[in-house]
């Protein structure tokens, strides 16, 4: 098998959809320039044409509008935005008509929308430009929400959510774009809802999400030093959860750390972490414990983002309370 | 030229819409059908007029005030009643009710109760069409409130740039329920506010009926030979409130003089005069094209009030695709 | 003291705001009518005269935008939307600027904006019409979210919205319009971030927000006819969350029903139940239960509201289990 | 008529603009500012022009592209710099960084990154500045791809509905990051789109400074006399890359040529020249001129290079107010 970066892998995932089915079309701000901002430009003009993937205005809103009226007629729409953050533009026309089409209109409409956003992070990106907020899609009934850590996850969870029939919000993280993974050339779906166990271990469960899991592997890297074996589970979806695989996990460990890029208050990890104390409490071997930014701003100056993100050693330090 | 059969075919589907809704109100205090009514009594003209020149593959999109475009595009009565009855046999089975409106067999593709918010899905719905080399358009009607949001100004944009076959009607009652348009548009030309966008825009009067289907197929057939976008403002007269069975006559809405002068000049009896006048219709012919509507409103009535409620597991139905 | 109902004693807390300060306005669409929805009228018109108080067009980005323009200049502008719905037009204005203001300019502004929403229920308010999505608004930092459930509370709560320094959601439930209760003709605030307690007991703790409230009662009286004693208590604001009475309630009880108008999946009703777990997991002796409705869409009929808004009956029953 | 002092204020300002940039691409490969910097390169002649007719109490908003907005205003150098190299010093203490500059006791309240979110937030200043009174104006500047952005349409009604002092500057550089204005609008010329919003709508060269700077004279002090929202497009150039060192040259973007031809009619050089050949300034005042903003910058980095880092204590300070 061959590797391929994050980013390529994602690219891929697209393309190989577009190639099966010429209903997928791609749209965005800028997409079709070979410069694109991080080097996320995806070069498939010239195999599919403008009419497949094309330029759009800063108009979030009506172009999030024009993606839902092509879904509800079978065409299955990948739209851009180089920030999770600008799609705060849009979330009348995602929760008020995506994601309640299907069940609103009584089954008349699907609506099989992939919202592609990536979440910014170091360099200064700040306040508007690092926003992990798919908790509040996940809130929402009528979505899924999907978080590669991996290449392979990044094209096939891709591709699985190109044809999944609801909409879809794709979260990919900067800091993931040039991580290298083995990638199969083959059109392959990563079925959206499956937890990948990374890890095994019976003294302690780490699960999470996106570019937590360089975190989590580091974490369970140096417990492994102090004979602590960790479960380590990408949750590869926010919504839904695969709820099974993290009961079967916490069962057996008894302990829980959950990881998320998104603030906690409210969040996925809050989520989590109720699910988890609510049908398995009184197994619980010791109290759960979230690891998220603080609930602050997204701060531009490096001396801060190194506070503001979840770092190794302060990590360890409240996992060592809990052993 | 407008032949017969479309002025004919124009004035039952205004009939329709004024006699359903007449028997909405007439029923309403059964107090059965719980959720919010929209009536579109004196604005029926432009649904109609559309939707005539419109085939099943075109596609419409509508507000809050959907019943007469559900209607005039031929949406199934039966399904429109038993969804005012909150019945499991409605169009939508009980989810999405009086505001949410949809068949799609006949390109009724649904209303949505955000104002504004089926503008840029309806955009969606001509890229649809134009991606597919369909030889059709989509229609969004929405009302002067509609105008104030700004999806519609990205909308107009989009559609000049990509050369979309949409329409976009405006009717103006000059209204958005409790406020009047001078207390909100700087300019209360709609038609010319967006005459600049790059694509053609008219203003037509929605209360001189022949006039406005004239004028309307026209538009409609430029549309499809040309897959360009177009806008339309029509003028129109809100009988009713805003919502449900008042008349919303007070101060800073409307007088009672007005409404009336309003009714006096009543669209849907100006049609009659004129299809008597020009001897398309006696009146006995319009008597029998009524009493037919009131058979099959009465036949939806009854499907409706029989329909069984939905129950528990329907909640759980559809969440997901 | 005189009786009040909850939408005369928010009409008051407005009222008298107005008088004590002329950099409060108020604005929204059509409430300069007599006749506005749900006979929420202001008459505030002759009072104040237009400059204070008036109508806008259907752009509630925009006049979300006015708003906050007004208040990082010391004005103290209150915007009313009929429906909460209707703010997820306005998210990019609230969540990218209006809640990071202060944060993100270094507290050089202060955005004191009182954004005022109605949740809808009953009569076929359906998908886009009754939505409760504090949690979201709870979730970014920065923001106020403030739920009375008491005519009391609604005048107290709203004198504390419009004078105090952050973006503060004000949200009312409909069904509670018309109930009434005692209400001090004084100018007085109601602290944001106190829970109130109504009732006490040593058995169950049954804590909530605004339309549960009603319920909740219910749930104490019938359980109390068993000789089980409630705490019940009030929330009150969703964030901040008053930890201490939350706490040291469901210390004394070790055992915590959470009831919320909001969806549970990542909802306060999730924060609520993640944060005592991870507190007090260990001195639980049930496990705690979730009060809210399903994870679908509002639905129009009536015949599926009765199963989608919590009943008294569902609720014993699942409490009789943790009993 | 224009009166010396504001040509050479303006000169001062253009250039100020200018070198400040230039000091940040040079000192840039030490990679100690560690943020996206937006060069407003080839455009300053639009902050400078509108800047130079305001006073401390007029509010400006920008947007990403700030910079310029910022020092025309007369923003604190120091704090800009220091914002720059993320310390505590900055701005913001280190919390917006190049995308969130503000000077409130200069009038500039701000700039956002995310574009079209600052237009209505201005228009609510100007709300303020009317409802309290004063004689004053808000400006919001914003980019051809912020007339993208419905709020602009919802923004301009209000604005002219209300009639407001407010000043909306569209930058027009042709580009949205990597898209030309050809492949996101219809109807390119935007002074014209927004003409017919009930406000006054103006197309000025933002290639010809003393041309510029005469009509906005003129445009500024209509607002402040009438209380009116005016509209203006500025036709700029964009010298550097949407962000920063580069110079986006490659297809769809433009050419080498294209950029050549650009740099050769240089704003900056032919103000220059103006001032000469009228005799307002010759090159030596130039000359000194320069060299006390060089300072002035110097002093600023320098202010910055020796200023603290914000700790751990500042992540949670300002969280509420
Ligand atoms: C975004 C949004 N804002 C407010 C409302 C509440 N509302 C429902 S209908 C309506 C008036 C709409 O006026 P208009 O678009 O002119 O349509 P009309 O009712 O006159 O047909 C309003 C304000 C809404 N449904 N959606
Ligand atoms: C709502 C939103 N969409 C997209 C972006 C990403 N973005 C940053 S600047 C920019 C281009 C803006 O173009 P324009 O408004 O013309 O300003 P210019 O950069 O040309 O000065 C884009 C697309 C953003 N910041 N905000
Ligand atoms: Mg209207
Ligand atoms: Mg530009």
């Amino acid at each position: 098998m061959r590797k391929l970066s994050y980013l390529d892998a994602i690219r891929e995932g697209i393309q190989q959809s577009m190639q099966k089915d010429d209903s997928v079309f791609v749209y965005g701000e800028g997409i079709e320039i070979a410069s694109g901002p991080f080097g996320v430009p995806l070069n498939l003009e010239k195999e599919f044409g403008s009419k497949r993937i094309f330029d759009v205005p800063l108009s979030e809103a009506s172009m999030t509008g024009l993606g839902i009226g092509a879904a509800i007629n079978n065409l299955r729409p990948i739209m851009i935005h180089f920030r999770l953050d600008f799609t705060l533009l849009t979330l009348d026309q995602v929760f008020n008509a995506a994601s309640k089409i299907h069940y609103m209109f009584g089954g008349k409409l699907k609506c099989p929308i992939v919202i592609r956003a990536t979440v910014g992070q170091g360099w200064g990106q700040g306040p508007n430009h690092s926003q992990a907020f798919h908790s509040i899609y996940s809130h929402f009934p009528g979505m899924k929400v999907v978080l590669p850590s991996s290449p392979y996850d990044a094209k096939g969870l891709m591709i699985a959510s190109v044809f999944d029939n609801n909409p879809v919000l794709f979260l990919e993280h900067k800091s993931l774009y040039n991580s290298v993974g083995l990638v199969p050339k083959k059109f392959y779906k990563v079925k959206i809802g499956n937890a990948n166990v990374l890890e095994t271990g019976n003294d302690l469960s780490l699960l999470g999400f996106s570019s937590m899991l360089p975190l989590m592997k580091k974490v369970s890297r140096e417990l492994k030093k102090k004979k602590i074996n960790c479960d380590v589970i990408d949750l590869r979806s926010s919504y839904p959860l695969d709820k099974i695989t993290i009961l079967n996990s916490v069962k057996k460990t008894g302990k829980l750390v959950v990881f998320d890029i998104d603030w906690s208050f409210c969040g996925v990890s809050a989520e989590v972490s109720a699910f988890v104390s609510e049908k398995i409490g009184s197994k619980l071997k010791s109290n759960i414990i979230r690891i998220t930014p603080p609930h602050v701003s997204h701060p531009v100056s490096y001396a801060l983002e190194k506070y503001f993100y979840p770092n190794e050693n302060d990590v360890l330090k409240k996992i060592y309370k809990i052993l | 030229m407008l032949s017969k059969k479309k002025i004919i075919d124009f004035y039952i589907s205004v009939s329709k819409i004024r006699k359903s809704e007449e028997k909405l109100i007439e029923l309403n205090p059964e107090q059965e059908m719980r959720c919010p009514h929209h009536y579109a009594i004196g604005q029926e003209v432009v649904a109609a007029g559309v939707c005539v020149n419109l085939n099943d593959k075109d596609q419409i999109f509508s507000s809050h005030r959907c019943h007469g475009h559900y209607i005039a595009k031929g949406g199934c009565l039966k399904s429109f009643m038993a969804e005012l009855y909150n019945k499991v046999t409605g169009c939508t089975e009980g989810k999405g009710g009086s505001m949410h409106l949809i068949d799609t067999k006949k390109g009724m593709m649904g209303s949505h109760g955000v104002v504004g918010t089926n503008i840029p899905i309806a955009l969606g719905a001509s890229f649809y069409l134009k991606y597919k080399k369909k030889k059709n358009l989509s229609v969004v009607f929405f009302g002067d409130g509609g105008a104030d949001q700004g999806v519609l100004y990205e909308s107009l944009n989009f559609a000049a740039l990509k050369k979309l076959p949409i329409l976009f009607v405006c009717e103006n009652n000059g209204f958005a329920s409790f406020s009047h348009i001078s207390s909100r548009h700087a300019q209360k030309d709609i038609s010319l506010r967006v005459s600049n966008f790059g694509l053609k825009s008219f203003k037509l009067d929605g209360n001189n009926p022949v006039l406005f289907l004239n004028k309307i197929e026209k538009i409609i057939s430029y549309i499809k030979k040309n897959n360009k976008p177009v806008f339309v403002e029509a003028k129109v007269n809100r009988f009713m409130a805003h919502c449900g069975q008042g008349e919303d006559i007070g101060p800073g809405l409307r007088s009672k003089n007005d409404l009336n002068k309003m009714r006096n000049s009543d669209p849907l009896v100006s049609l009659q005069k004129y299809l008597i006048t020009k001897k398309l219709l006696n009146k006995e012919n319009i008597k029998l094209i009524d009493e037919k509507i009131d058979f099959e409103i009465q036949a939806a009535v009854s499907y409706a009030k029989k329909s069984k409620l939905p129950g528990k597991k329907d909640l759980f139905k559809n969440v997901l695709a």
